[in-house]
Parts: structure tokens; sequence; C-alpha cells
């Protein structure tokens, strides 16, 4: 019951869309577009599952006073603020100056943005310290990176404007883009939709189960 | 550079970025305008002949045709272009599609088209009625009848047609999956060759146990259940019991609990296979924060300050690869990778040893766990591959033979 | 205004080590994004995938017309998405736990099903069809840029073209070689398989000098926002 | 003496580097000089597309970004958008990544008013719901399956834009642009399945990965990061937008990051050949 109910749902629900894919009839199709509607109804309640493990994971570091408790207790009192004011205001997605939509633009917005922003230092530091001409694939790798990265700007230009153009920087940074960049993501696609298709072919004949998660 | 001075600069260097703005600021002449608005859109450069416009008439050749493959309810209606309708003489404003459901009478509008379009898929009819349709183009002032009508009955299809290699691939790679892993399951023997990357396991844990440093391994901030993350488990497996044997001591920092909790079990496991169970220290193994760039700094600290011989990287790995490999490099320490999050690969292969890259990865799992599902699909896979290039090389034969041969077969290929 | 900028300094102090300030602004904006979660889902999902068509379904139950099993059928298939959604929280309690891998199996069947034809189709048939190219074509091509080179001295770079149509095949065919795990890199294979792992390479380097150029405008677009916030306290002080 | 000044050079505090970076990247930002951008064919692609559109046709142009990544596809959406208004195209939108949502409803809304648009006559915003594959696929069938309402509330069939509208097969082309692995499911899924004319425009960062999808004709464009915006900011003739301001930006910090490169590996082949004698 508790093994066999979802890899029966699995496998009927798999088969059944993987070979919708051929059978454009309109009963097939019928219940094709519901089996995408519920999906979709059903992720929402996941995502508010995910929510709720954010709260029951920072409520039981309060209680246990865990060492850092107290910035938990900013994320809950930050996270009920956020969505009573949601939720209260109907028209707290489309008011450019109500509070919601100010929270959003002047605190969740910059600090998700900062955050990234810090990986140009990181990038730069490491440029510096780690990323060695070690080996020739090493040394392959950085060549090509450079010659992309003076290519895409104009200083590359500036520099090999006196060349004929099959020579300068920002043709031969295309020409790597187009075709040596391209038969290497080919070949890692073709690999990439094989492994795709053998783990969901596991997932939908039930070989594959971790997903059930441990216990029986 | 006098010490002082130097702890000042570093200190104060952010503060000095931010006041040196406040400073400059003002000082640099600054072209802040606004964006202004284009009264004319760019691009509309055509220049118009109108005076050359050849008469106002109706559309071209008028087809009705019920959509193929599919589940039936739309058919396409398409038209020659009206004379003008170019993009050079701006004389035609448009098209109309009528339908009725009989062939001369009751037409009633169905859609206004902008210029230059030349088909209409309705999608309102019902099944096995038939429906007719006509298309006038409307000029400057007046409308132009089409004389012609065309008809068509939409109808649903069991079988879309140009899908039939994708389903013959989709049936060869399950086929050959379902079969590969039973009989591997079976005890056949699957081949997989070494994977040079396992070799420098071996060679790496030696060298910590002289030096007498521990090792390090990350499996990655992904779940348990991704395959990357699996993957790890088995590789941990392997250099956890080489561990034991050489007797040095690994250290497995984790970012999500679960995988904690089964990173656990494969070092216990492997110490216990290895008969030194008592050397097992479960505080080497522990859990440290969900946050990602946290998660890096204590990393990146316990790097520093245990100084492993050797770290591994292994599993799903974000925006952090870069910040661990370069901590680990100039810790001094030999670093060996593995993931199959492409955009992490470059920075990896630039900063250690040796990297596992993403295919990689699961075929040295495969090859050590000797899984037979992991075996098996890693064969079907490579199968598809030559697949794969077979197709080609039918192609360009095919173009060898001629043009059209060659046209045809890739047009199959494509499909709908 | 001023908080954005205050909370992106605060993100900027983890350059120099981790401290109160990067912890606090992190914790923050946890909960802020959980909640704004809360309220898109609400606002946006909830309402008009489930409830509305529910509700819709049920008066309709009311009105004539129809057969009443049609009728009865259409709320069963309205409220039983949300039904099996609602499982998902049987999470929370440890002895129901197992209950809420029904829906993930829904989702989980639904989905690997839609993608198993559709990967194949993109990433593999799909791939290998632009690679039938047309060796006769390529090789004109290339044959007549020459010509123009030799008799006038300039080329068309037509014959870069054509020579890269054929790296893509072949450096194709040899990255494949290099991921084919049944057989050891030997002789032919083996230096497909090294011809293959040079193409990766480049093909990596060109990601990783693009990952740069991204990394640097991140960094541009806060430097941006901070020159816009100085301008303001500008702004400000002058009125 | 050499040998230690290269040890010196290789142990260099981290956080020099980041003051370096830090300035090359900030000073260009207050000088405001432009430098030239040259265009590559991919982009000119999608220019060329949208270009060619008669004045009405609906295109989509669906819009997954947040906040991380709107420095680089901010600028992109805006100019892409600013074509399509300016042309009198017709826009349906959607934000199918939840932090973007209400960053991309500010974007189609800024530019709509800037060209005098009126909403669900020129534009429609469909706005959020989950697993985009899942709404890829249902609006390839009919917008109202994922969108009975838009991110107003409004019902679609209330809308005039959307009289007739029911799917992808009636739009022109969509223009993705997506800082997620999502665009995946719209070469899959949109394109694919439902066979549209699909370009996209992509953080830097996966940009690379896409060429192998223009090479085989599954979608006709490929705008990449900053560049690809200031390279479609040049087509439209706004060549003083963001995306080239930020250029000069990008050149020297390229130049930068290259440097630290070759001084790095020095430094390290340096030390290595005195480690050896």
């Amino acid at each position: 019951m508790r093994r066999e109910v979802p890899l029966t749902i699995v496998f009927i629900c798999g088969a059944f869309m993987a070979f919708q894919y051929f059978v454009p009839h309109y009963a097939s199709a019928t219940v094709y577009e519901y089996a995408l509607n519920w999906t979709t109804i059903i992720s929402i309640f996941t995502l508010a599952v995910g929510i709720g493990s954010l709260v029951n994971l920072h409520s039981d570091r309060i209680a246990r006073r865990k060492p850092t408790w107290r910035y938990s207790i900013v994320t809950l009192a930050a996270l009920a603020f956020m969505t009573i004011l949601g939720v209260s205001s109907p028209d707290a997605l489309s008011n450019p100056t109500g509070l919601f939509m100010k929270v959003y633009f002047y605190i969740l917005s910059p600090v998700q943005a900062t955050m990234f922003a810090l990986l140009a230092f990181f990038i730069a530091s490491a440029a510096y310290r780690a990323f060695r001409a070690k080996t020739l694939l090493a040394t392959l790798l950085l060549l090509s990176a450079v010659i992309v990265m003076l290519g895409r700007v104009w200083v590359g230009d500036m520099l090999t404007g006196w060349l004929p153009e099959g020579l300068r920087f920002s043709y031969v940074a295309n020409y790597i883009l187009d075709f040596p960049n391209t038969a290497a993501k080919q070949a890692i696609y073709i690999g990439v939709g094989l492994g795709v298709a053998g783990t969901t072919l596991k997932i939908i004949l039930g070989i594959e189960r971790t997903w059930l998660g441990g216990g029986k | 550079m006098g010490p002082i001075l130097k702890r000042f600069f570093l200190d104060l260097s952010f503060p000095l970025l931010i006041f040196s703005v406040l400073i400059v600021k003002p000082c640099v002449a600054v072209d802040r305008k606004p964006t202004i608005k284009d009264p004319e859109s760019p691009g509309d450069y055509v220049f118009r002949y109108k005076t050359l416009a050849p008469d106002p008439g109706p559309p071209g050749r008028l087809i009705a045709a019920d959509a193929p493959n599919d589940a039936g309810g739309t058919i396409i209606v398409s038209w020659g272009k009206a004379p003008g309708d170019n993009g050079i003489f701006d004389t035609v404003k448009g098209y109309i599609v009528y339908r009725s459901e009989a062939p001369d009478t009751g037409f009633s509008m169905l859609t206004r088209l902008p210029a230059g379009s030349g088909s209409y898929s309705d999608a309102s009819p019902e099944n096995g009625r038939s429906y007719y349709y006509r298309v006038a183009s409307i000029y400057a002032d007046d409308t132009l009848m089409a004389a012609e009508t065309a008809g068509a009955i939409p109808r649903t299809q069991f079988f879309h047609t140009r899908r039939i290699l994708v389903l013959l691939f989709m049936l060869f790679f399950s086929g050959a999956a379902i079969f590969l892993i039973s009989h591997s399951k079976k005890g056949g023997d699957l081949y997989i060759r070494p994977i040079a990357g396992i070799d420098a396991v071996d060679e790496a844990i030696g060298r910590a146990t002289e030096m007498g440093r521990p090792i390090l391994f990350v499996p990655g901030l992904g779940e348990a259940s991704r395959v990357a993350t699996i993957a790890a488990f088995t590789i941990l497996g392997r250099v956890a019991r080489k561990v034991a044997e050489y007797q040095t001591r690994i250290i497995v920092p984790n970012y999500d609990p679960v995988v904690m909790t089964i990173c656990q079990e494969v070092v216990k496991e492997a110490y216990a296979a290895a008969g030194r169970p008592e050397a097992f220290d479960v505080k080497d193994v522990y859990f440290v924060t969900q946050d990602q760039f946290p998660y890096t700094a204590s990393v990146n600290g316990t790097m520093l300050r245990e100084r492993p011989a050797t770290n591994f990287y292994m599993g799903m790995f974000y925006a952090e690869s870069l910040i661990l490999a370069e901590t680990g490099f100039v810790a001094g320490s030999i670093q060996i990778a593995g993931t199959d999050q492409l955009i992490q690969i470059p920075f990896f292969i630039a900063s250690c040893d040796y990297t596992l890259m993403g295919e990689e990865l699961y075929a040295a799992s495969a090859y050590l766990s000797r899984e037979p599902q992991q075996l098996g699909t890693l064969k079907a896979q490579d199968w598809g591959k030559v697949a794969a290039i077979l197709l080609t090389g039918a192609g360009i034969i095919a173009y060898l033979f001629s043009r059209g041969a060659g046209d045809a077969l890739k047009a199959w290929v494509i499909g709908g | 205004m001023t908080v954005a900028a205050f909370l992106t300094l605060c993100i900027f102090s983890f350059l120099y080590r981790d401290n109160p300030f990067y912890t606090f602004a992190e914790h923050l904006i946890v909960g802020i994004s959980a909640g704004y979660w809360v309220a898109i889902l609400y606002h946006t999902s909830l309402t008009d995938l489930w409830i509305e068509p529910l509700v819709a379904s049920v008066r309709d139950f009311g009105n004539p017309g129809g057969s009443m099993i049609a009728r009865g059928g259409m709320i069963v298939v309205n409220i039983m998405p949300g039904l099996i959604g609602l499982l998902m929280f049987s999470r929370f309690f440890k002895k129901t736990s197992w209950i809420s891998r029904w829906p993930i199996a829904f989702y989980l069947g639904v989905s690997a099903g839609v993608a198993l034809p559709l990967f194949l189709q993109s990433f593999v048939i799909r791939q290998v069809a632009a690679n039938m190219i047309n060796p006769v074509g390529v090789a004109r091509n290339m044959a007549a840029d020459l010509t123009v080179l030799v008799n006038y001295g300039n080329s068309t770079l037509l014959f870069w073209q054509g020579l890269g149509q054929i790296i893509i095949v072949l450096g194709c065919i040899c990255g494949l070689a290099y991921f084919y795990f049944s057989a050891e890199h030997k002789g032919i294979l083996g230096g497909a398989a090294k011809i293959g792992i040079w193409i990766l390479m480049i093909g990596f380097g060109a990601t990783f000098g693009y990952t740069v150029m991204a990394r640097i405008s991140l960094l541009i677009g806060r430097f941006n926002f901070l020159m816009d916030w100085i301008a303001a306290i500008g702004d400000y002080f002058k009125v | 003496m050499y040998g230690g000044f290269w040890q010196k050079v290789a142990d260099l505090d981290r956080r020099w580097i980041y003051l370096v970076i830090g300035l090359a990247t900030f000073i260009p930002v207050l000088t405001y000089i432009r430098v030239p951008v040259s265009i590559t064919s991919e982009v000119s692609a999608v220019y060329d597309k949208l270009d060619s559109l008669p004045r009405g046709t609906v295109v989509m142009v669906p819009m997954e970004f947040g906040p991380s990544t709107m420095a680089e596809l901010q600028p992109m959406a805006t100019a892409v958008l600013r074509h399509c208004f300016s042309r009198d195209l017709k826009v349906i939108s959607t934000a199918l990544q939840i932090e973007g949502v209400i960053l991309v409803e500010q974007v189609l809304r800024e530019t709509a008013m800037e060209y005098s648009k009126n909403y669900g006559v020129d534009y429609v915003f469909l706005g959020y719901k989950p697993s985009p594959d899942m709404v890829i696929l249902n609006m390839g069938e009919n917008f109202r399956n994922s969108f009975p309402r838009d991110y107003y509330g409004i019902e679609l069939d209330s809308l005039s834009m959307m009289n007739g509208i029911s799917n992808y097969s009636n739009t022109a082309c969509i223009v993705n642009i997506n800082a997620t692995s999502g665009v995946d499911y719209w070469i899959n899924y949109a394109n694919g399945r439902y066979g549209a004319d699909l370009a996209l425009g992509v953080t830097a960062v996966i940009a690379t990965d896409y060429y192998a999808f223009l090479h085989s004709g599954q979608i006709f464009g490929l705008m990449g990061g900053l560049k690809g915006a200031a390279e479609y900011e040049r087509l439209i003739g706004r060549p003083r937008d963001i995306a080239n301001r930020a250029m000069t930006s990008v050149s020297v910090a390229h130049v930068f990051i290259i440097l630290f490169i070759i001084i790095g590996n020095a430094a390290f082949f340096a030390n290595r050949r005195k480690d050896r004698s």
C-alpha cells in the first residue's frame, strides 16, 4: 500500500503521457490537458509545503535555542509580515505605491541582486589565485576563454583591428562560439538527452525509487 | 608597504570605495539624461512608392484543409497575398476571414488579420461537419470580396505520422535499457572502461597518508535524490574504504541533513568493510548549514585550518564551486572534482587536478558500484550514442547519393 | 531606498569576512521571500486555477441542462487536484507522511512521461538532424572561396564557414566518443576521444569567458543602483 | 630575491584583488565613456524577425528573471519590448519565475507607458503560475487552461487583444527572456511539441549552451547577457541606453581578469621552477 500505490500511479501516469505524444486523438488530448492542469494545481501545494517546512525548521531552532535562534525570529517575523501584507490587500501585486511592492523593490530585490554580485569579486580572485594552465586541457580552456572574453568587447577589436577580418578577435570569438562550442554542446546535449530519458524511464518503470525516500 | 598602511587600506577599502563615490560623483560631469521617447519608430525606413502601387485585387488562391495530426477541431485556411501586400507598398490594410456552414450563403466574419498574413488556423469548428471559408483583402477605403470559396471537414487523428522516428527511438532505447538492466541483474557482465579519475583517487589518498594530513570530501549542495549526489555516495564509499585501509582521516561537511545521514552510513560501512569499524568518528561527517554562502565560508575555514592533503568535490555545485576550488588550491591540496553542472565544470577544470565531467561522474559511479540499474542505463546510453552517430552518417551518405534524398531524410528525421 | 542601500552594503561586507550584518540580511530575506511566495501563489494561482472552476461547477450542478452524471463528474474533476494536493500536508505528521508520496507520484509520473519522448526528440534527434550536412554543398562553397582567394587575394570567409560545418559534425562525433564508456580508449576510438576532449575544452572555455561577463554585469548592476541611491540623497539635500 | 618577489605575488591578499576589480568596474560606471559594440548575426536575427512582422501581429515575450539576474536581462527585456511597441506589435507576456513576477510587471508596464500603449489592447500580462514545464505545455493547448485570468485578475476573454488568440499557433513568434534552466522547457515543449517559433535572450552564463539549438534551427535567434542587450539597443537605434553604457565597465573588467589570469600563472610557473631547482 505504501509503496505499491505510488509506484502504480507513477507507472500509469508516465506510460500514458509518454504515448500520448504519438496519439493526437481528442480523447487522449482531453485527458492530457486535465493531467497538465492537475499537475499545476498539485505543484501549488508542493510550494506551500516548502514554506511549511521553512516555518517548521525555524520554529524548531527557536524552541531548542540553537546558536542562531535569534536570526530565526527575524525570518519568521519577516515571513508573517510579508504574508499579511500580501494577502490582506487585493491589489498588493498591482499597486506600485503599495507597501508590498515597496518591500519587494527596496528590500528583497536589492539583497538578492547583491548576493549574486559578490560572485564578480570571487571570480576575479579565483582568476588570480587558482586558474592555472597546469595541463594541456586547462591551457586550451583558458585560451578559449581569453579569446572569447576579448572578442566580446571592444578591447579585442582595438588590439587586432589592423588584421584582416578573419583574424580579428571578434571574428575568432564568434567562430569559436559558432563551431567548436556548438560541437561540444551538441555532444553534451545528446548525452544529457539520453541521460534524462534513462532516468525518466527508470522512474516510470519503478526501478528508480529514491524519491520514495526511506521507510516502508 | 608597511603593515599598518596595508591593514588600514584593507579594512577601509569598502568604506573608502563608497566614500570616494560621494566625493567623485558631484565632480564628474555626468550625462544622466532620461531616455527620450522616439517619435518615429526606428527601423521604419521603408520608402513608400504609393503612386506605383498595383491595382487593388482579391487575395490569391484560397485553400482550406483539416489540420493534420491533431485532435481535430482545427481547419487551416491559407491564401496568396493580395496585390500590393509585399512590405513595400502600404496599400493593403489587412484581411478578413469569413466562415459559413453552407458553400455559398451565410458567411459571417471570423477575424481580421493585419497585412502580410497568409494563413489562419481556425480552432472553433466541430469535428465531422463541413465549413466553408472566404477571405477578403482590405484596401485603404474599400473592401474587396474574394470570389473563391474553399471548404474542409475537421477530423481527429489516431496516430501522429510525423513522430514515427521519435517513437521508434524511444522504443529502441527503452528496450535496450530494460534488456541490459535485466541482463546485468542475472549476472551478465557489462564492460565499462576504467575511468582515469578513479586511479587518481588511490594515489591521492596514498599521498595524504604520507603527509599525515586528512582528506576532505564535499558532497555538494544537491538533495539525496539527485543522480549526481547518488554517484557521490558511491565514490565516497570507495574513498572512505581506502582511507580506512591507509589509516588516515576523512572529513565530510554536509549541506543537506538527509545527505548527511546517508554519508554517515556510507562511511561507517566502508570502515567496517575495511575491518576497522572502531576508527570511524561520527563527528567527522557533520551538518553545517543550509545556506549557500555561509556553508561555503565554513568549508573554507575547515580547509585552511585542517590543511587537507586532498579535497574531493563530488555532486551538485553552483556558484560556490570556484570559491571552494580557489581556497583548496591556495591551501595546496590535491583536488579532484566531479559534477554534472555544466556551468561549474570549467571552474573545476581550471583549478583542480582532475575533473569528472558530467556523464563521467555517473560512469565512475557505475564502474565502482557494479549496480545493475546504473550499469544497464549507462550501457543503453552508449547504444543510444552509437545510434545517433549512425543516423548522422546515414544522413550524410544520403546527401552523397542525391540532394533530394538527403533533404527528404533530414525532413523525416526532424518530423513535426 | 536607503534601507536598500544599507542592505546592499551588509551583503558586500561578507567580502571582508562573515559577520552578523550579513547573517541578519540573509535571514531577513529568507523570511521575506517566503512571505512573498505566499502572496503570489494566493493571488495568482490558487483562486483562479482551483477554487473558481470548482465553485463554477458546483453552481452549474444546480442549473438544468446536460446530464446529472456529467455535471457531477465536473465537480469531481475540479475538486480532485486540490484534494490530491492537500495530501502533501500529510508529511508534517510522522504517522501519515507516506500518503504524501501519492501526489508526488502523480506529479513525477506526469512530468517524466511528458519528458521522455520530448527530450529524445529535442536533445538527440534534432541535434542529429542538424548534423546531416550536405558534404557536396559544403565542399563546393569552400572550393569557391579558395578560388576567390587565389585569384583576387581576398577571402569571402566561406572557406572558414564550411570548415566550421565540418568541425561541428566531426567534433560532435568525437565528443560522443569521449563519453562512450563501453570500450577502452585505444586505436581510432582513443584518437577520436582525444580530439573530443579538446573540442569539449574549447566549449567549456567559451562558457567560462561568458560566465565572467555575466558576473561582472551583476556587479555593474549593483553599482548603478548605488549611484542612483547617491543621486537620490543628493536630490534630497538639494530640496 | 627574484623568487621571493614571485612568492609575494602569489600570496597577495585576496582583498587587494577585490579592491582592484571593484574599482575597475566602478570607475567606468562614473565616466560614461561609450565603446563600440559589434553586432552578431544571432542577435540581428531576432531584430530582423520582429522588424519584419506586420503591425498588429501578436508576439509572445515571456520573461523569467529575478532580482539576481536583472542586471543582465532587464536591459535586454526593455530593448526588445521597446522594439515591439515601437512597431505596434501586440505583446503577450508571462513571468514563470516567482521571484521576478513584480519586476517583469514593472518592466512591461513602464515600457508600455513610454509608448502610450493600453493594457488589454496592445499588451497582456498573464503573470505567474507554478511549475513552468506544465504551464508551457498547457499554454500550447490554450492560454486559458493555465491562465483563466490574467495577472490583474481580469478574465482573458474580456480582453480585446486575446480575441481569437488561443495558443502559440496564433502568435508570430516567442522571444523568451530567461535566466533559469526553464529555457529547456521552452525549447522542448513550446518548440518541440507545439512547433512555436522561438528565440532566446539568456544570461551570459548559459548562453553558450544554446548555440547548439541555434545550429539545429530549434531557435532562430539568441541574445546572451549584457553584450546581447547592448547589440539590441544599437539595432533599435538607442546606443545610449544602459547596456551600452555598461559595456565600458565590462571591457575594462575583462582586461583586468585576463591580466589576473596571466600574472597568476606567471607567478605559479616561476614558483614551480624555483621549487624544482
